[in-house]
């Protein structure tokens, strides 16, 4: 295996990570920051695959596509919130989990409803297709490149907004007493719904940019929003840092294990048992993952509290 | 002199740069009644944590009827006998007061480990429990939910749930705290009739209590030990009267 | 006119009624203490003005009837609270906590600093691991940071040190004299309250049993009421 | 009357492939005239739990002749013995599992379709009729898809200079394709039903490997083929079925379908389709309650297939012609061509096994 | 509103009642849908130890389910190919009796249940949520490529497997099996409910730091429950094989633990006979809404959102009229 090849699979891997923080990102806000767990999430980066798709066939613009990802995510995230969401905060996680679990039914039976059942197609822009050389004559997709850079801009932009600015504080400040932060002065409910649009649209950008180099189609959203959730638990919820740092351990043991334990049991067996045991183990591999860093540290690795 | 039934050793432990205990060796005889004062943050729950096992210290050692406690679980003290009640109530809240005291009870009879029986049927528990509410004052509230009570009501029930275990010493954090002034009277009084059955380390802000019950009290500051001494001793002392009491005391 | 009227006022906790009549008045830099035994309905009339708990009756602030209003609104006509049991926001840091009340006016975090030297030194220190004391001042600094026109003390000297006791009740009086902020005040402590409030009201099984200077409180009503 | 059932998958992401299937075979139905046939359906969710209760209630409660339209192996692996165990034949529209080629076969069970491998079989042919030495070849780590590695195996004769099994449902196939780039082959055959299909094809195209690529006729049928796009053009697959195959059956049935449904048929239409008129042939001349003139009737396939020549090897699968297609674009639609003959008159390699 | 006690009668009687009427009336399907309900009810009562009285919401519940039919579909499947299973020097027979099998599958689950009990009990939370979902996810890999049993395939019994005294493919024989079950089930689920266990461990999901002073270790509690919940959704899941005559991998999956949670909130979590209620809910929806619309799942989710909306407490709690969840 030439030093190449694991270069290219290393980035191959940050480049995975980075694009399940933008789905982690909006979902650790909303599951961390304001309590609420939130199994919709995945529907809102099919919301967003959908509205990219249908703009850019309509308008032929990427771009188009990408911002009407966002605008309907955050509108979709906005309404479930005040329809639904609203009425949750106070009840148990409980009900979260079985409410939202009726919103992925409801949006995806009702995507298809509207679009079909078969895959739709969104494809990356010509500005952004082919390889790029880099450095070391790696030849690699553009438009994963820049998908990496995109996912380094939210990251920051999240850090800041919930670390260093006020509208931060108080969201913090609302999940460990949300009636106190009222009392205080807080329009608690109007920054919730901000904050669950801000989330949503940042699902939907995630599923557009996704969405031109997989499959647009029903369902979609389940894999990733599982993927996510092992990344804010790894990281520790409600932690943007550790939903970045959680983000690229996973995609990194995504990407390598699934290239290097067959590899490495070509030692041990033949290779065709080796390609298999291998195969199975690479996917169980991030599981194993979070199993251990959670027995490691039992509220993930930058995680505070339970 | 008599043994003490508790005793720590040297006791410390650092929060970064801070050093919330700095070798506190204190001890807890039988029929006293020790009380621990000294300013917000001085490091007296952070002790009665060290003792209880909540708080691993970074050195020293607690000892508890002669045994070495200091590696032990929380579960493993309290069933040695050390009964505790928080400085900020832990209650089930979803519970009713009965169930709540019942737990305390439980664990006397170590009967946790029966699944069949029902618990409300066990005479001699419920009488326990019934008991314990009777001393607070919560008899006519037995039936209530926990979330349902106001503030100081929970500070009596945390004191009720304290008293089932029948414990061999008490170490209780600032259990006067939301009583208003009559229940503070009443728990005055009751303490005092307590000490003789199991000895108390008192953490208390409430100084008329303090003065009113202890035999001794130890004056915390800053990690430190600053005094230890008889009520009148410490009221003298013109080093807590600075750093605690101020000038009405 | 009082700045703070409540006249007849009711509440319940789903299906069971805590207040069954509750009259209480603040004026303009008034310092009104509420008083009466564990569970009489102190809190719950607290709860109330601020618009946590549903009730009914006469309840105005500044002249406008709070009833209609969210708990965030009544906060902005400026009443600010320290909650009983502080209730401080446990994972953010002092500075944060104080941040996240802040609006405009006087009181600022250097203000704050000055009145309560000991959480300016721990600024930086998540609120879940401070003490109980620091937590307490937190919270009034805290309710302070709103600049509020009456500022509500529920048990706020709980589980204080006397000294920082003394302390709060001499910033109680200062707030009263500098800032001639109106100020509700609850606390168990007969004697303190006796020294800086100008009138008692006291609440008995959820509705006002007596109210009046705190020059007419005699010792016999006390002990009727509070028990001392 | 003859009662059909149908247990298919309607709901959830794999619905497209049932609800093909579905279309086809009503249109036959509907086009043969016949009111004495019902069919009942329902839908599998694709759990095999709900499709064993489903044929549990049609055999039992319906007390059906006939069972159909299960699409996915796993699903057929559960429904299939116990069907034909109660006496019940059962028309396979499309899954074709080894086992119930082989060892595991029933009288009553006739698979319309193929046989899970042959599209893979065939797929080995045209690589070596191509002339390519050295596949790279990958597939998901399940049962199927290592007998999609097995059956391209049995016929390519080439070398292969990767084998990788992915995860079942991946979507990401960048480091696969790394591989594929610095394993030095000169083609890529892969099996990825579904959305991994479409994931995979468009992040090759844009990953600048070119090496000609084949695969079987699951990813590149006309229900997810719009959603490849363009990076699908050029693909060769291979299909028992194509739109263009030149005879009437299939011309009416593709003009017919598209005037029905206002969209393209897939290989599952077809096979619906043909599922139907295989079942309305038999009970021209026999009645599904006389199993062995039933069973005689079936095995004779007197009907007219889209595929054109159609008969049954003696495990009730079928014996065909599998094609060769590349992906074309037609106006702004993508479909397929057919450009040669992978496997002629095909039969599948578990036959032998099989006594009944 | 109707008595809680009323209502659980009500609720196994209306189940019984269903199947005796269907049996009267030759509709196996419909005795089918019952054992269905019964067997989902039972796994889910199993959950309720855990979720509603122990607070643990595990994401991984599967995990036993699958392994209690994996029990019986490794152990029918040995005996229908008369070779032992080979557990390294041991050899152990295969067996078609119900009741080796069920015992099996409680001991097969419940150590299972111990290890990642063990394990996931030094999280809470929604870190414990996530770490069941873990071990769930890779019993379901390695499930899917267990070659030797199917793999991803799984594997088909074609007989279901027998009761002395029963005979076990007849509908209603099997349905009163596995209703005897379930009573017996619930029975003990309300004993250790008012047990002093059952109160130590409602104390300990809601105050650990409480449950500790008092002397008792709020972790071993919750392992304790944790393991009787494994072991009574394990013997659920060989039921549930034993229903389908069918196992695979898709009895590890997410989906059913997620779903398995979803019928104990419906019911009411923490009532008797909430996952009972949840259960047939849930299986007549899926039935009768399946029937009527191809987007049924629309429907479906509509109803679960009005649900948690508007009957706080689940089923239960909305027909018995006593919202709050726990007593
Ligand atoms: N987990 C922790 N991390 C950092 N600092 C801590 C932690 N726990 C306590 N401290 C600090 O240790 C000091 C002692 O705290 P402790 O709670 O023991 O005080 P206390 O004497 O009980 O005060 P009070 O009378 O106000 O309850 C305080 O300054 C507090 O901020
Ligand atoms: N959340 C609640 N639900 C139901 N009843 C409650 C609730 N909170 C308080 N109560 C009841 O309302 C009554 C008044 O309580 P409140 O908290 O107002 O008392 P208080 O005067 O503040 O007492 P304390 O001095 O103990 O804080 C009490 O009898 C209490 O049992
Ligand atoms: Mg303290
Ligand atoms: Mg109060």
């Amino acid at each position: 295996m030439s030093a190449v090849l694991v270069i290219e699979q290393v980035l191959n891997g940050l480049q995975a990570g980075v694009m399940l923080f933008l789905m982690a990102a909006g979902l650790t806000l909303i599951f961390g920051v304001m309590g609420l767990i939130n199994l919709a999430h995945g529907s809102l980066y099919m919301v967003g695959a959908f509205a990219a798709a249908a703009v850019s066939a309509a308008t032929g613009s990427f771009l188009l596509g990408l911002v009407s990802a966002l605008a309907a995510a955050a509108l979709a995230g906005a309404v479930v919130e005040m329809l639904v969401i609203r009425r949750l905060y106070a009840s148990d996680h409980l009900d979260q989990v079985l409410a939202t679990f009726a919103l992925i039914l409801i949006f995806s039976e009702g995507t298809r409803w509207l679009y079909g059942s078969f895959p739709l197609y969104l494809d990356i822009p010509a500005w952004l297709s082919g390889p790029t050389r880099l450095p070391g004559g790696i030849l690699y997709p553009t438009y994963r490149l820049a998908l990496i850079a995109v996912g380094l801009v939210v990251a920051l932009g999240l850090w800041v907004l919930i670390e260093r600015t006020r509208l931060g504080i108080r969201i913090r400040a609302g999940e460990n007493d949300r009636e106190m932060i009222a009392a205080l002065g807080v329009d608690i409910s109007r920054l919730y719904t901000l904050i669950f649009a801000l989330g949503a649209a940042l699902a939907g950008l995630a599923g557009a940019l996704v969405g031109a180099i997989q499959s647009v189609q029903v369902g979609m959203g389940e894999p990733v929003l599982i993927l996510a959730f092992v990344v804010i638990v790894i990281g520790g919820i409600g932690s943007i840092r550790g939903a970045f740092v959680g983000a690229l351990l996973v995609g990194l043991t995504d990407t390598l294990g699934g290239i290097f334990l067959p590899e490495l049991f070509k030692f041990f067996t033949d290779p065709a048992t080796a390609q298999s045991v291998g195969a199975s183990l690479a996917s169980m591999s991030i599981y194993i993952l979070m199993s251990l860093v959670l027995i490691w540290r039992p509220t993930g690795l930058f995680g505070a509290r339970a | 002199m008599t043994e003490p039934i508790l005793e720590t050793r040297g006791l410390t432990k650092r929060f970064g740069a801070l050093v919330a205990s700095d070798g506190v060796s204190i001890d807890l005889r039988p029929g006293e009644i020790h009380a621990v004062i000294g300013p917000n943050g001085a490091g007296k729950s952070t002790l009665i944590g060290q003792i209880c096992g909540t708080v691993i210290p970074d050195e020293g050692s607690v000892h508890f009827q002669g045994h070495d406690v200091t590696d032990e679980t929380v579960a493993a003290r309290a069933g040695r006998g050390l009964g505790r009640t928080f400085q900020v109530s832990a209650l089930a809240m979803e519970d009713t007061v009965l169930q709540n005291t019942l737990l305390g009870a439980l664990s006397a009879s170590s009967s946790p480990w029966r699944l069949w029986r029902s618990v409300l049927n066990d005479r001699d528990l419920v009488a326990r429990a019934d008991a314990a509410l009777g001393r607070v004052g919560l008899s006519d509230r037995r039936a209530t939910r926990c979330a349902d009570l106001s503030h100081g009501q929970r500070r009596q029930l945390e004191v009720a749930v304290a008293l089932t275990l029948s414990p061999r010493a008490f170490v209780m954090d600032e259990p006067m705290a939301g009583l208003g002034a009559e229940g503070s009277k009443a728990l005055t009084a009751f303490l005092d009739g307590l000490r003789d059955k199991a000895p108390i380390l008192l953490v208390e802000h409430d100084m008329d209590a303090v003065f009113a019950l202890a035999d001794r009290i130890s004056v915390l500051a800053e990690g430190r030990i600053l005094a230890t001494g008889t009520v009148a001793e410490i009221r003298a002392d013109p080093e807590v009267r600075t750093a605690y009491l101020g000038e009405d005391a | 006119m009082s700045l703070l009227a409540l006249s007849g006022l009711t509440a319940f906790y789903g299906s069971s009624q805590a207040l069954f009549g509750v009259d209480l008045t603040v004026g303009e830099g008034e310092v009104v203490a509420l008083m009466g035994r564990n569970g009489m309905g102190k809190t719950t009339t607290v709860r109330a003005i601020c618009r946590m708990i549903v009730s009914k009756g006469g309840l105005t602030f500044a002249g406008r009837d709070l009833h209609g209003l969210p708990s965030h609104a009544v906060a902005r006509l400026g009443i600010g609270l320290v909650p009983e049991g502080r209730r401080c926001f446990a994972d953010l840091t002092v500075r944060e906590n104080l941040v996240a009340a802040a609006r405009p006016g006087p009181w600022d975090e250097a203000r704050v600093g000055d009145l309560f030297p000991r959480l300016a030194e721990r600024r930086g220190q998540r609120a879940r691991t401070l003490s109980g004391g620091e937590q307490q001042m937190l919270a009034i600094g805290r309710a302070l940071m709103t600049n509020p026109r009456l500022v509500i003390l529920d048990e706020a000297t709980e589980g204080l040190a006397p000294l920082v006791r003394a302390e709060i009740w001499a910033a109680v009086a200062r707030l009263k004299i500098e800032t001639g902020m109106a100020i509700l005040v609850i606390d168990k402590s007969v004697r303190d309250l006796a020294r800086v409030s100008d009138r008692a009201v006291i609440l008995e099984r959820g509705a006002t049993v007596w109210s009046g200077g705190i020059n007419e409180l005699t010792p016999a009503i006390s002990e009727t009421y509070v028990g001392v | 009357a003859t009662k059909v059932g149908m247990i298919t998958t309607l709901s959830g992401g794999g619905a497209g492939l049932g609800i093909d299937v579905r279309d086809g075979f009503m249109l036959a139905i509907k086009q043969s005239g016949r009111d004495d046939i019902e069919v009942v359906i329902e839908d599998d969710q694709q759990k095999p739990d709900i499709a064993v209760q489903l044929s549990d209630k049609m055999i039992q409660s319906e007390k059906v002749d006939v069972l159909t339209g299960i699409i996915w192996s796993n699903l057929a692996m559960a429904v299939v013995p116990a069907a034909t165990g109660q006496g019940v034949f059962y028309l396979s529209p499309n899954a074709g599992p080894s086992q119930l080629a082989g060892a595991g076969c029933s009288p009553l069970y006739f698979n319309v379709a193929w046989q899970n491998d042959n599209l893979h079989e065939a797929a080995g042919a045209w690589a070596n009729q191509t002339g390519y030495q050295n596949s790279f070849i990958l597939a998901p780590n399940y049962p199927a898809g290592k007998d999609a590695l097995t059956g391209y195996k049995r016929m390519y004769e080439g070398g292969l200079a990767g084998e990788l099994y992915t995860e079942l449902g991946q979507t990401d196939y960048a480091a696969e394709i790394a591989q594929i780039r610095a394993s030095g082959a000169d083609s890529v055959f892969f099996f990825l039903p579904g959305g991994m299909g479409i994931s995979f094809l468009k992040q090759y195209a844009d990953s600048g490997v070119d090496l000609p690529v084949i695969g079987p006729a699951f990813s590149f049928d006309q229900g997810i083929l719009q959603a490849v796009g363009a990076a699908a053009l050029g693909v060769v697959n291979t299909s028992q079925w194509s739109k263009d195959i030149d005879n009437e059956t299939n011309k009416a049935f593709v003009e017919t379908f598209q005037a029905e449904y206002g969209r393209l048929p897939s290989l599952y239409a077809s096979q619906g389709f043909d599922t139907a008129n295989l079942l309305i042939s038999a009970l021209d001349k026999a009645e599904p309650a006389d199993k062995e003139a039933f069973q005689a009737a079936l095995e004779e396939a007197d009907f007219s297939s889209t595929r054109g020549d159609f008969e049954f090897g003696p495990n009730h699968h079928p014996i065909q012609d599998i094609y060769a297609r590349e992906v074309i674009q037609e106006g702004d639609v993508f479909t397929n061509k057919i450009i040669g003959v992978a496997l002629e008159d095909h039969a599948d390699a578990y036959a032998a096994d099989c006594k009944m | 509103m109707i008595p809680e006690r009323f209502l659980n009668a009500l609720l196994l009687g209306g189940l019984l009642g269903v199947a005796l009427l269907a049996d009267w009336r030759d509709e196996p399907f419909t005795i089918t849908l019952a054992t269905r309900a019964t067997i989902l009810a039972i796994a889910a009562t199993g959950l309720n130890l855990a979720l509603g009285l122990g607070g643990l919401v595990s994401l991984g519940h599967a995990v036993f389910f699958g392994l209690g039919g994996y029990a019986m579909g490794i152990l029918a499947f040995h005996a229908q190919t008369y070779a032992p299973v080979e557990l390294g020097p041991l050899a152990i027979e295969g067996t078609t009796s119900m009741p080796l099998i069920w015992v099996t599958a409680i001991a097969v689950s419940s150590l299972a249940a111990l290890v990642i009990g063990l394990l996931s009990l030094r999280t809470s939370g929604v870190y414990f949520i996530m770490i069941t979902l873990a071990f769930g996810q890779m019993f379901f890999y390695f499930a899917v490529s267990w070659s030797a049993y199917g793999g991803e395939d799984g594997l088909s019994i074609y007989v279901r497997n027998g009761f002395p005294g029963l005979n076990t493919l007849d509908p209603i024989q099997f349905f009163s099996l596995c209703f005897v079950l379930l009573c017996l089930v619930l029975v003990l689920w309300s004993r250790l409910a008012r047990s002093p266990f059952g109160l130590a461990l409602n104390a300990a999901r809601q105050v650990p730091a409480r449950v500790e002073t008092v002397g008792l270790d709020p972790k071993r509690l919750k392992l304790a429950a944790f393991v009787l919940s494994g072991a009574i959704t394990g013997l659920a899941g060989a039921l549930f094989a034993d229903l389908n005559r069918f196992v695979s991998p898709s009895m590890f999956s997410w989906q059913l633990s997620g779903e398995l949670i979803v019928l104990v909130i419906l019911g009411g979590v923490a009532r008797l006979c909430g996952p009972v209620a949840g259960a047939m809910l849930f299986v007549a929806l899926e039935h009768w809404l399946g029937g009527l619309t191809e987007f049924w799942h629309v429907w479906l989710g509509a109803i679960l959102l009005l649900i948690v909306l508007f009957a706080k407490g689940g089923l239960v709690g909305l027909l018995s009229g006593r919202p709050a969840s726990h007593d």
